[in-house]
């Protein structure tokens, strides 16, 4: 493993040496997607706090992370894997905002993933996804598929049995698979420090027989070399690499939560420090790309954008008695059947 | 006497017992500062230090792996899965080892271990939280099955529970956390194992439960009032030990009984209750014994739970039908 | 018609389906040269190569999770886990995840996928790997659960699971695995999922059993009848979907029913199968439903599994206390 | 992570610059447990193909790794962890010989392991041992114990998600536990090539926050050297050691087993020139302190030494009935008595 990996500092100066792959314009696209991942999350937690809202994690901080390394796919042939922090990676990708939206107020046909839209859903079983990215890699690759997976995961759910029997095996395999680790310090209030006592998630990787490379996460210039680099890998036949994204859960697990009772504030404000929006904002000031009124147009647009999905996830038809028996088998035993007709009976009679 | 929710009673019970016990000890998710997500655990790192009460690592099957190894040792673990749902990523741990432990050192080892997990629907949680999957354990035998559904109860058993020389698996109605209060005394008591409670007397039908169905059962039986009918509710407290005893002598008196659970039907804890009284009471039974589940569906997304769960008029609408 | 074993059923079924459908692979421990512990998979790899016949790390949550990803990709894997007790270091990935994942997908996504795994007692082996969990997958909805007990029901029952959408559990009875041949025709058919089937009629009494426990019903049944009592042998095949309407009818007939497993008793698949019956045709019923099963401890060491799993005497005398 | 650590080479002389910690008489006694390994593998599966003795798992070819560990253990203080194919691990340590022979009979009370050995029962799910040894460690530190755990696994059970919850709470509860990993090449028939990528296992532990190395397994002075190193390691509180230690699997998985379907003769006989037990002989002939005569008197003691073992084992009373409710709760369920009585009433009637 090499050192962390950064491109563009957090004062917005390029790093000495660094030779990024992305372009102005690119980093321009990245700027808008971050911009619309941290106005939605502002967006959603405002709604939950409404009572308009489920539980919702917000990827607030983590948006180089999560836009670089989806930047780095090609959403007609590659796949995403998500755990569940990483909703503008899938929207990246092509899941349209207002499914996703409508999947977390729990609609149910308005939320289904659409055909062609590579992203599996939202996973909650921590870590669960590993293995089944990894089988999904390797049955790309059996079926002679020029495709990566892009698998993610937080530095608490590389704790998991799932993620050693994931790697191993994609190592095994030679599958086309890039696992994103998202280290943003917290597992809800457990410290990244109490959760493993090595230096770096990326050492990992020896153990299973593949690179695995530390990118400073909150950097996305940095993050798309790796993710570009280890994607480029993994198209080539070559196999795996494990990329840890350092990164700063800014805002709060999930809206239940409140880090106040866990987190030192001089840690946080540190982290504040290392924002990924305003770094790229500082860097593209000063090459005369960025100013007030630039940043201000976006803001609207992108909020507008935003409303429009999730004003049609709030229309999308509320789930109805019948969906809790939806898309269990395409097959339903008698017995099913015949609860599920009970369950209308009932409700009309 | 002092007033808990079953929260506060759960947390008094292991303030307690760490007090007067210094090999108790607690490990598990976020249980630490946080005090874990429901609060079970709150105060209690600042009070017995970060050696006594541990944020494990993400990683179900070692809390419980090594709770069995931290009792070899001589320590008293009280582990907590965050939901009993993520169990299954520990499941190989559970009844397979803690199960089985002692019967496979020809009982020269035990497991003092108690694995808290809140589980239940009815609080719009994500997947995997609300799962009532406490039938499974019973088919692994060695494993203690306790199910409290009142705060007093909820510290009487879990003081027995980590009393216990054997493994206990202790699942909170995470619903009924914080849905009143009762009394709840301080200083050391148990409820013991494997007998139930009467918890409302009646004579035309008796209503079997556990955990939050039995609160469930209560609001059935207040509804079946106004129509004439009287219910005794039973909770069971314990699938493992089941207390059989009360059970039939139970249901015997009212000749027709209603089995209420959040699991799904099928192969769930109201089956083996249904076939116990089967063979034990055929011939005192008026009408058939009826189960109230969950569909036999996974738990749906949170806007769905309440066409799925159990619900008042499920119930009582079965309790209608065995009457007729 | 050519005769095979159960273990050649099995193979047969498994060559065949791979010629006819080139996305059928089969993954787990030791399937590959050697052919599985017990020769399943003998004579695969070297016939379809080892990218289809893949011998995996010792994991077995890897092997169910990769294979509901390799299903997504298009392949159609089935996966052999090589003793049913060892799901469990995988449970977290069938139920909640196999079961699920068509659910949480909002039905974009369906799980083609196969899990076959031996077990049961009766051939002297180490801890786990006669371990008898069926029951518990019944409580994770959205998976199949398929227990074949013949050569004829295994190889069609298997091609069934394999093209079947959904997400199967395939449990191999290994004590019969070669215990005798039968008529199993070349060439693909499908044995039915939700039939069971009548494999002897008699007046007197209704034996259920699944899996091996049918082959100890038919010996009881041939036993019984020196006594004058006829038996009707009801083989479930598949517990979900339950074959209720098969059930009820075999059972009404009779009037009297003992269900017979080698699971332990409580919670058991026959708690279910009991309960229906009571639900269903209690007034049908002429004695109580009984049941016979292991005892509510873990598989004891070897050299006692005589004692602890249902053996011919007990379910004779069950019958015979049944039929008083 | 160093290089493979070797000490005594395969043709019985010592590698350059090693300095062996093992004296020659303590290599002498390391030499009788490998021989009453070796001895007692032999007889039992004589005794297992005549049908006196059930399915067993030899340690052939990995008798330095097995006793070289156990011999770097204080008996009195530490805790041996097995999986189950460190049969005479568990006997230097203190169990007897025809207790753990009494077990695979099948007995019950005759196979208790007795109070005060520091030895958990043999383990069938592979791996599962692993974060109970991490918890026993754990507890061990926590009552003030000045103990080490020696914990085993084999390179297949590596695999297993437990092996890195196990790992990863080791390290970051910094337990007094050395994780001995015997890589002998093969998981039943499955290679050690198809079960990970990795180069070397060893690897692993830098992803866990503590030193792996890799040893030569058949070498039983260095096994010896890098145990004892762990071991002390441990002791001072410094954390947990992963061992690698690199064998050959020399009969086959276990009485059941007839690896010619998979084995490449090829692999095993080059194997065989590897044997732990002949370079020890070689090496100490060369210094004189061995001959044909020593090797004839030694194996007859240790021959008589076993089969009074297994003597005891066989003559052991056999279970009864109410074994099979023996040793399950300390306080069971009626409905268990029940069952009890059920049983011994069918079995009296
Ligand atoms: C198997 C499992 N165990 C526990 C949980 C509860 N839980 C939800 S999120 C979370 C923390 C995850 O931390 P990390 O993997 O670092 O991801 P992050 O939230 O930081 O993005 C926990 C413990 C779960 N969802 N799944
Ligand atoms: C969890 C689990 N899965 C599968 C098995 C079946 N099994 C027994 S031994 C073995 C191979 C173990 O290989 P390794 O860990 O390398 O140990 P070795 O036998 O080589 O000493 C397998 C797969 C098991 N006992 N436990
Ligand atoms: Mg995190
Ligand atoms: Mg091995």
């Amino acid at each position: 493993m090499q050192e962390r990996h950064s491109v563009l500092q957090a004062d917005g100066t390029i790093a000495a040496g660094a030779q990024p792959r992305m372009e102005e314009e690119f980093l321009l696209e990245a700027l808008r997607w971050m911009m619309k991942s941290r106005l939605y999350d502002t967006r959603v937690i405002a709604l939950q706090r409404q009572g308009q809202f489920g539980v919702f994690s917000p990827g607030m901080g983590q948006e180089a992370s999560i836009v670089g390394s989806a930047m780095a796919l090609d959403p007609t042939r590659d796949w995403i894997v998500p755990q569940y922090r990483e909703l503008m990676a899938t929207v990246h990708h092509g899941l349209p905002l207002e499914i996703i939206t409508a999947q977390y107020l729990g609609k149910i046909a308005p939320a289904r993933i659409p055909d062609g839209v590579r992203v599996l859903p939202t996973q909650v079983s921590i870590a669960a996804q590993l293995p089944q990215a990894t089988g999904l890699a390797w049955g790309l690759r059996l079926r002679g598929e020029d495709a990566v997976v892009m698998a993610y995961i937080g530095e608490g759910g590389s704790s998991e049995g799932d993620f050693h029997e994931a790697l191993n095996l994609a190592g095994v395999t030679k599958s086309p698979i890039v696992f994103f680790l998202q280290n943003n310090q917290w597992a809800i209030s457990t410290s990244r420090r109490v959760q493993s006592a090595t230096t770096s998630f990326a050492f990992r990787a020896a153990g299973y027989g593949f690179p695995g490379v530390q990118v400073d996460g909150n950097d996305v210039m940095a993050v798309y070399d790796v993710a570009v680099a280890a994607v480029e890998r993994a198209r080539k036949g070559e196999g795996p690499t494990l990329i840890e994204s350092v990164t700063y859960r800014m805002s709060f697990h999930n809206t239940t939560d409140n880090p106040s009772r866990y987190e030192d504030p001089k840690e946080h404000e540190e982290a504040r420090k290392r924002d990924p929006i305003e770094r790229v904002q500082k860097y593209l000031t000063g090459l005369g790309l960025w100013d007030k009124k630039r940043e201000t147009e976006l803001t609207e647009e992108l909020t507008r954008e935003n409303e429009v999905a999730l004003q049609m996830a709030f229309a999308a038809p509320a789930p109805t008695p019948e969906d809790v028996f939806a898309n269990v088998y395409e097959h339903p035993p008698e017995r099913v059947v015949q609860q599920k007709a009970e369950l209308l009976d009932g409700r009309r009679g | 006497m002092p007033q808990r929710t079953i929260v506060e009673a759960i947390n008094n019970a292991l303030a307690e017992e760490m007090e007067s016990d210094p090999r108790v000890m607690l490990l598990g998710l976020d249980v630490g500062k946080l005090g874990g997500v429901f609060r079970t655990t709150s105060g209690l790192v600042e009070r017995f230090g970060a050696e006594r009460v541990v944020d494990t690592p993400l990683a179900e099957a070692s809390i419980i792996g090594a709770s069995l190894g931290l009792a070899l040792a001589g320590m008293v673990p009280v582990a907590e899965i965050q939901f009993l749902g993520f169990t299954a990523q520990g499941f190989h741990q559970i009844g397979p080892q803690l199960g089985k432990f002692r019967q496979r050192s020809r009982g020269r080892y035990n497991c003092q271990v108690t694995i808290r997990a809140p589980f239940g629907g009815g609080i719009r949680s994500p997947e995997f939280h609300s799962d009532a999957i406490e039938a499974q354990f019973v088919q692994t035998p060695g494993i203690k099955i306790v199910m409290p559904s009142n705060p007093y109860d909820a510290k009487g058993l879990l003081l027995e529970a980590i009393r216990d020389p054997d493994p206990v698996l202790f699942c909170e109605p995470d619903r009924l956390y914080r849905s009143g209060r009762a009394e709840v005394p301080d200083g050391p008591y148990t409820v013991p194992f494997g007998k139930a409670a009467v918890v409302r007397e009646g004579q035309h039908i008796t209503l079997v439960a556990w955990s939050a169905a039995v609160e469930l059962c209560l609001r059935a039986a207040d509804k079946l009032a106004e129509e004439g009918v009287s219910a005794t509710v039973l909770d069971l407290r314990t699938l493992v030990p089941l207390d059989i005893e009360t059970l039939c002598s139970q249901v015997a008196k009212t000749g027709r009984c209603v089995i209420v659970h959040e699991a799904p039907l099928s192969a769930g804890f109201g089956a083996e209750v249904s076939a116990t009284l089967m063979e034990q009471i055929f011939y005192d039974l008026d009408a058939p014994v009826a189960r109230v589940g969950a569909f036999d569906v996974p738990f749906p997304a949170a806007s769905l739970e309440d066409y799925y769960l159990p619900s008042l008029q499920r119930v009582v609408d079965a309790v209608r039908k065995t009457l007729q």
